[in-house]
């Protein structure tokens, strides 16, 4: 019905300082009311300048800068990195057997903690605070572990070209598969709590449906891309490390609670894909090899000439790092093109006419990071 | 209550007793603001969470600078951001505190050579209390909380600052 | 198929300017001249045995040494006017992927830093959308065909782009001085120049 | 209809089975590391009081860092390991010495195995613990492990000068310089005495000579 | 009271007013004690829920961590932002506290223990707590913000459109005991659970269900807590306030949420009905009277940290949809079930004993499941055999 009363829309400013933007992100909204008519996010409020940094640090001293690109997965981005500098210097063959197990057990323990943080933080902005804190409260539990590993608690810098920097004290290997024993059934717990709970469907459902084909063309990656339908993985399609000899299923997206490609989908992605994280940490704890856990490797690096894109799955989707090197001891380009990257860029299109309250979940569904997002 | 902060001259014995009192009070409720850019917001979230239980304090999350009175830095500030941290910081109510959290907070940590960062937050705020560490422990983050909660004991509210 | 087969495919049925670069390290590189890029993109797309739904990434740097510039072999210099550092070029690269063929492809073309245009593929792939805001941003490479090229991850009113080589970073910002101070300078290493 | 029913049933069986839930979790055991009270630095004390379930902080922990001056042989190794230069050290000559540890047994250097020699002492060793990135990598390069990571994390302070951690007193410094100083002294004069001795026999040739 | 007064020799009028004034002021201080109290019973009954302590540092297990908020809010600055209408600025808040304090006239404390036993006691009750749309709404729109206006808007949505359910769901305890005044209700139950009103039919159980989510909504708690929701509106109507009038709003919602347990306690449940030998003791009737409102705020208090928000639309359909037309089923249904068995009081008494057993079945799955949830989470994780470090 066409008023005859001249509207005017409201340009609201979800500011860069706000409880359910995950860091510093702020979007520009045209509103006519509750309903957006137009969403324009701002980003680059966490800019800092990594790629330019990389071009006057040496090889093994930007691992330390792979941990703050991605904090909330430290470890993965981590091993993108190495196997990136391993890949240019031709020397992926030769890192023992033990090291990739250990690589392998470490960043599946990383990606439990960070989709917990993913999901933990979709509960918050629906305003169930509760489950949020208890995912917090497993989260505590695989810290330990991993500062029982390397030492640190969030940014591990344990995984070096080469290998990893120390072993895994003894009573690791128990301690994790005791966590595990624990975790998956405090996991379904959660699950029952919030997952499966009718006001949190309602949210989630049919909210910002994204199709297959628009998935692919926005390059949405990881659960954001599985959750629209595409059975993509880079550790099952191109696998790398001992990915090949474990075996664990993709969970897809499947229309359960609404349409293929909604909000709900790309959640209930994460939320199996911890079950297959545990999976596969149980098959490595069985299958780890004794022996060296390091390649000799030159104390300076200097890789041969030339460029590489290479991809891992970190859970916000595969990560990939674009080295070009012209011989000496630091990159001569290093660009890391990241998941909420791109999952960001989809936000303007998806968000026209849905209620401000859906743009949070939008945000929560799409596990947005700010400092993958800026670098 | 502005007008009878900071008015009196004289330090007897009724002043300071009151003024303990109230530090007390305002010691006890430090309602911290949600403000986390970095890798610090994670550890300022799990010192919210159960195992280093920040709200034992009595500071809870507060979304908005209005009501809170502790501003907690936690994380990388760009300049792009530094000019908003010093409106977040006008707009939060007289007795104001910050503590700095981490290297990126307190010196520009690691990205101290890039162009686009701020060489530590002390150049756009005030701060109070500078926490080492990167990102520090929760257990860290409660010592610093715990350290503000002495310096603000201390504190004259009613008699004049020195 | 693999990217020698890819090369050959373009040669034959797009008229580009191309050459194929395999002595630079694991993954070889198609060489596209900058103003026919556009073409050999939509082919790479629509082409039917190729099929490369999905552009993973697009980068781009500032490269100063002469041995490796490519954009003098192709366009005569000579009726340039002559900029005085335009023998330095911006280099970029596309990686392209296609889920249903699951093979992928690197093109590479460059720029002359004095001209720095090149043609936005936003048509073909919308996530070339921010990728290309973001080589804008930090590189300073102009897209034509973009439908809202602004700085992404830089203030608006920023100047300079700081992915150049020749890129000296601001002391200040808005009033707010960010100059080293004395306690940076006392741990800088007499030797590195910062 | 159907639907009407079913989301009223839903509503209620899934917000019944939430509280069940969350009513259940006020009677289990609370992690909460009282910590003030509690010391999280001994694994013991925390495995003990909560059974296992929590972990104290690990041997290996990065925390603050710490210099053993007697192991340091100055090579600046850790200066050039770290990425954002945290370490300044400034080193001047000093007479040879063989390190040995506290019980007197000779310390190796970690990689080549060989005894660890000092032929120059530190006379400023500052380490920026407000931008240092606790990332282990100078404890990783130092040869005879004299830079550690302790379990060490409060250490709060009012300005960020005072978070400059200063190993070398200043009159240590002045010790070390007046002993260089003494060392140049003896080297010139033993290169005066030889260059005299090469004097007078160049002087005796030339006299043997006519 | 005044009788009292009188003897010590004032004459009546001034007796009256002095005993006016005293009672009031007891009243006023019992409720803002009461609302400080219970910010801190919820923060630490939040911290239990997600396995943590709340506030456990002023005063023995923190009890007095009220206290140190209530001063610490009263000496921050106030401001007032510059673009905001002043006057309406000022005042908001006072409306959202004599919309609440209003309801101490009415309010029972236990048999008998009541300021004003008025005969439109229920009706002044639902009347005046619409003030704080007034007190919301002025709020949003004064403090010149974005973010405030809208969650003005939606506040005054949600009260306006959940003040109909609430009202129509109190007609059925108003035709079973056939009074407005909060004293009659209270005196149509009995002391026995079966007596209450809530089981006397399974229309009244259906309208109990109705009041108590309408009056959720009206209390603005999760699962509606849409005006001041946290991680949409940053806070909602309250975005631009801090000091002292933020220590009004605050203590406005939580006394608001200590109403709330009152009514239904006295309306449904049967408040501060004694059984027959001990009928004398007021102090015990108003120890079960406050046990009652205690579990109904612990229930409130349980919901807001499990349930998620809903969505503004989700929440107009929820109000028009469903609380509506069951309210109107509740009050035909009612007003038939008592034609029919207005005659046979037996028939009555055994349904009312089948609706209590239908409670007590409920509450029994409901501890099972609590059972299994207790030992999901009590299987210890790296137990000190595995501690071989």
């Amino acid at each position: 019905m066409t008023s005859a009363l001249k509207t005017e829309y409201l340009t609201i400013n979800m500011g860069p300082q706000h409880p359910s933007t995950h860091g510093v992100i702020r979007f520009i909204l045209k509103t006519d009311g509750e309903i957006i008519y137009e969403c324009d996010p701002d980003v680059g409020y966490l800019h800092r300048g990594i790629e330019k940094i990389a071009e006057s640090v040496t090889w093994q001293g930007f691992v330390p800068y792979t941990d703050r690109v991605d904090y909330v997965c430290a470890m993965n981005s981590n091993l993108s990195y190495c196997m990136a500098v391993e890949k240019l210097m031709g020397m992926e063959t030769e890192i023992p057997k033990r090291a990739e197990y250990i690589r392998v057990i470490v960043s599946e323990l990383n990606r439990i903690s960070s989709h917990a943080v993913a999901i933990g933080a979709a509960d918050m902005d629906m305003g169930a605070f509760t489950p949020f804190v208890h995912f917090l409260r497993e989260r505590e539990h695989i810290n330990d572990l991993l500062e029982m590993a390397c030492g640190a608690r969030l940014t591990y810098n344990y995984i070096c070209i080469g290998g990893v920097h120390n072993d895994l004290p003894p009573a690791f290997l128990s301690k994790t598969a005791e966590f595990l024993d624990h975790f998956e059934i405090v996991v379904e717990q959660i699950n029952r709590l919030i997952s499966y709970n009718q006001i949190f469907i309602k949210r989630f459902a049919n909210v910002a449906v994204v199709p297959p084909k628009m998935a692919i063309d926005y390059n949405l990656v990881g659960p954001n891309l599985r959750g629209s339908g595409i059975k993509f993985d880079v550790r099952k399609d191109k696998p790398y490390s001992v990915y090949s000899d474990l075996d664990f299923d993709i969970p897809i997206g499947s229309g359960r609670a609404g349409t293929l490609g909604d909000c709900y989908d790309r959640y209930m992605v994460r939320v199996e894909e911890i079950r297959e994280s545990i999976k596969i940490i149980r098959q490595c704890l069985k299958q780890i090899p004794a022996g060296e856990t390091k390649a000799i490797v030159k104390s300076t690096i200097k890789p041969p000439k030339g460029h590489v894109y290479f991809r891992t799955e970190t859970p916000r989707g595969d990560t990939g790092y674009f080295l070009y090197s012209d011989g000496k001891t630091s990159p001569t380009r290093l660009k890391i093109r990241t998941g909420s990257f791109t999952g960001m860029s989809i936000i303007p299109e998806i968000a026209r006419g849905v209620f401000i309250a859906d743009l949070v979940a939008i945000i929560g569904s799409l596990d947005i990071v700010a400092p993958e997002l800026d670098r | 209550m502005k007008t009878l902060y900071n008015k009196f001259e004289s330090d007897n014995i009724v002043l300071t007793s009151l003024d303990h009192l109230v530090n007390l009070a305002r010691a006890n409720s430090m309602w911290y603001l949600l403000f986390s850019t970095a890798c610090c917001g994670i550890e300022l979230m799990q010192t919210g969470g159960p195992r280093g239980d920040l709200e034992r304090f009595g500071s809870a999350p507060r979304a908005v600078p209005r009501t809170a009175d502790l501003m907690l830095v936690a994380g990388t500030i760009t300049l792009k951001m530094a000019e908003r941290v010093k409106i977040l910081y006008e707009q939060m109510a007289e007795p104001r505190y910050v503590i700095s959290m981490g290297s990126c907070a307190n010196s520009g940590g690691l990205f101290q050579s890039a162009y686009s960062v701020l060489d530590g937050v002390d150049r756009v705020i005030p701060v109070d209390i500078y926490l080492p560490g990167c990102p520090p422990r929760p257990e860290a983050l409660l010592s610093a909380l715990i350290d503000l909660q002495k310096k603000v004991k201390k504190e004259p509210y009613f008699r004049k600052k020195k | 198929m693999n990217i020698l087969q890819i090369f050959e495919q373009i040669k034959q049925n797009t008229d580009a300017v191309v050459s194929f670069q395999e002595d630079e390290g694991p993954t070889p590189s198609i060489y596209v001249r900058s103003d026919s890029v556009l073409s050999v993109m939509t082919y790479l797309k629509e082409e039917e045995a190729l099929d490369f739904n999905v552009l993973m990434n697009h980068t781009g740097f500032h490269e100063t040494e002469s041995s490796k510039l490519f954009w003098h072999l192709f366009f005569d210099v000579s009726q340039d006017e002559s900029e005085d550092h335009h023998h330095e070029e911006i280099r970029l690269f596309w990686h392209l992927y296609s889920y249903k063929v699951e093979h992928r492809v690197t093109i590479e073309s460059s720029v002359p830093i004095g001209k720095a245009q090149m043609d936005s593929v936003v048509s073909l792939w919308k996530s070339a959308n921010w990728l290309e805001r973001e080589v804008y941003d930090l590189l300073g490479v102009t897209y034509p065909g973009h439908p809202d090229l602004r700085r992404i991850m830089l203030p608006p009113d920023w100047e300079g782009h700081p992915l150049r080589k020749d890129y000296v970073a601001p002391t200040s910002y808005h009033g707010i001085d960010n100059s080293p101070s004395a306690l940076t300078k006392s741990f800088e290493p007499k030797g590195k120049s910062k | 209809m159907g639907a009407y029913f079913q989301n009223i049933k839903d509503g209620f069986t899934t917000a019944f089975e939430g509280m069940s839930i969350s009513f259940a979790t006020m009677f289990v055991r609370k992690e909460t590391v009282q910590y003030p009270e509690v010391d999280i630095s001994s694994n013991a004390t925390i495995a003990e009081k909560y059974k296992g379930s929590l972990m104290g902080m690990p041997e290996n922990y990065r925390g603050i860092l710490d210099v053993d001056l007697s192991l340091c042989t100055a090579c600046q190794i850790c200066q050039k390991a770290c990425p954002i230069d945290c370490i300044v050290i400034d080193n001047i000559k000093c007479d040879k010495t063989k390190l040995s540890d506290g019980d007197g047994s000779p310390v190796l250097n970690r990689f080549t195995q060989k005894e660890a020699l000092k032929t120059r002492t530190v006379t400023r060793f500052d380490i920026n613990a407000a931008k240092c990135m606790y990332c282990g990598l100078c404890e990783k390069a130092c040869p005879t492990s004299a830079i550690r990571h302790t379990n060490q994390f409060e250490m709060n302070r009012e300005s960020q000068e005072e978070l400059i951690l200063r190993f070398v007193s200043d009159d240590v410094k002045a010790t070390a310089e007046k002993r260089a100083s003494e060392i140049e002294a003896e080297a010139a004069a033993k290169k005066a005495a030889k260059a005299k001795k090469a004097q007078e026999e160049k002087a005796k040739e030339k006299g043997a000579e006519e | 009271m005044d009788a009292t007064l009188i003897s010590i020799g004032l004459d009546p009028l001034t007796a009256k007013i002095t005993s006016m004034v005293i009672i009031s002021v007891i009243v006023l201080l019992a409720f803002v004690t009461i609302g400080g109290i219970l910010t801190l019973v919820e923060r630490r009954i939040s911290g239990f829920m997600q396995s943590r302590l709340g506030p456990n540092r002023v005063g023995p297990q923190g009890a007095l961590q009220w206290v140190a908020d209530g001063v610490k809010l009263i000496l921050k600055e106030d401001l007032i932002p510059e673009g905001a209408d002043r006057k309406l600025f000022r005042i908001a808040p006072y409306f959202c506290l004599v919309g609440i304090f209003g309801t101490m006239v009415v309010f029972p404390w236990g048999k008998g223990v009541i300021v004003a036993d008025l005969n439109v006691g229920l009706f002044y009750f639902i009347s005046i707590t619409a003030l704080v749309v007034f007190g919301v709404l002025m709020a949003g729109w004064s403090s010149n913000n974005k973010w405030s206006l809208l969650g003005g808007m939606r506040a005054a949505a949600q009260i306006v459109s959940y003040e109909i359910p609430v009202g129509m769901s109190l007609l059925v305890p108003i035709l079973i005991s056939g009074t407005l005044s909060m004293g009659g209700i209270m005196a149509s139950q009995g002391w026995l659970p079966w007596e209450w009103m809530v089981f006397k039919s399974p229309f009244a159980v259906l309208s109990f269900i109705i009041f108590f989510i309408g009056s959720l909504a009206e209390a603005n708690r999760t699962p509606f807590d849409l005006p001041e929701a946290e991680s949409e509106l940053v806070s909602g109507y309250c975005t631009e306030y801090s000091g002292f009038r933020y220590a009004v709003f605050f203590l406005s919602e939580w006394a608001n949420l200590f109403v709330l347990g009152g009514l239904t306690t006295s309306v449904f449940l049967g408040g501060g009905n004694l059984p027959g030998a001990l009928e004398g003791f007021t102090i015990l009737s108003v120890l079960v009277y406050l046990a009652k409102v205690a579990v109904v705020i612990f229930v409130v208090i349980w919901l807001r940290w499990t349930l998620p928000r809903f969505r503004i639309d989700q929440l107009m359909s929820l109000s028009w949809k469903y609380l509506l037309p069951g309210a109107f089923i509740a009050f035909l249904g009612q007003a038939a079930y008592m034609l029919l068995t207005q005659h046979t009081p037996i028939v009555q008494s055994i349904i009312a004993v089948l609706m209590f057993l239908v409670f007590v079945f409920v509450l029994i799955r409901f501890g099972l499941k609590v059972r299994v949830s207790i030992n999901e989470q009590r299987i210890p994780v790296n137990s000190p055999a595995s501690n071989v470090s």
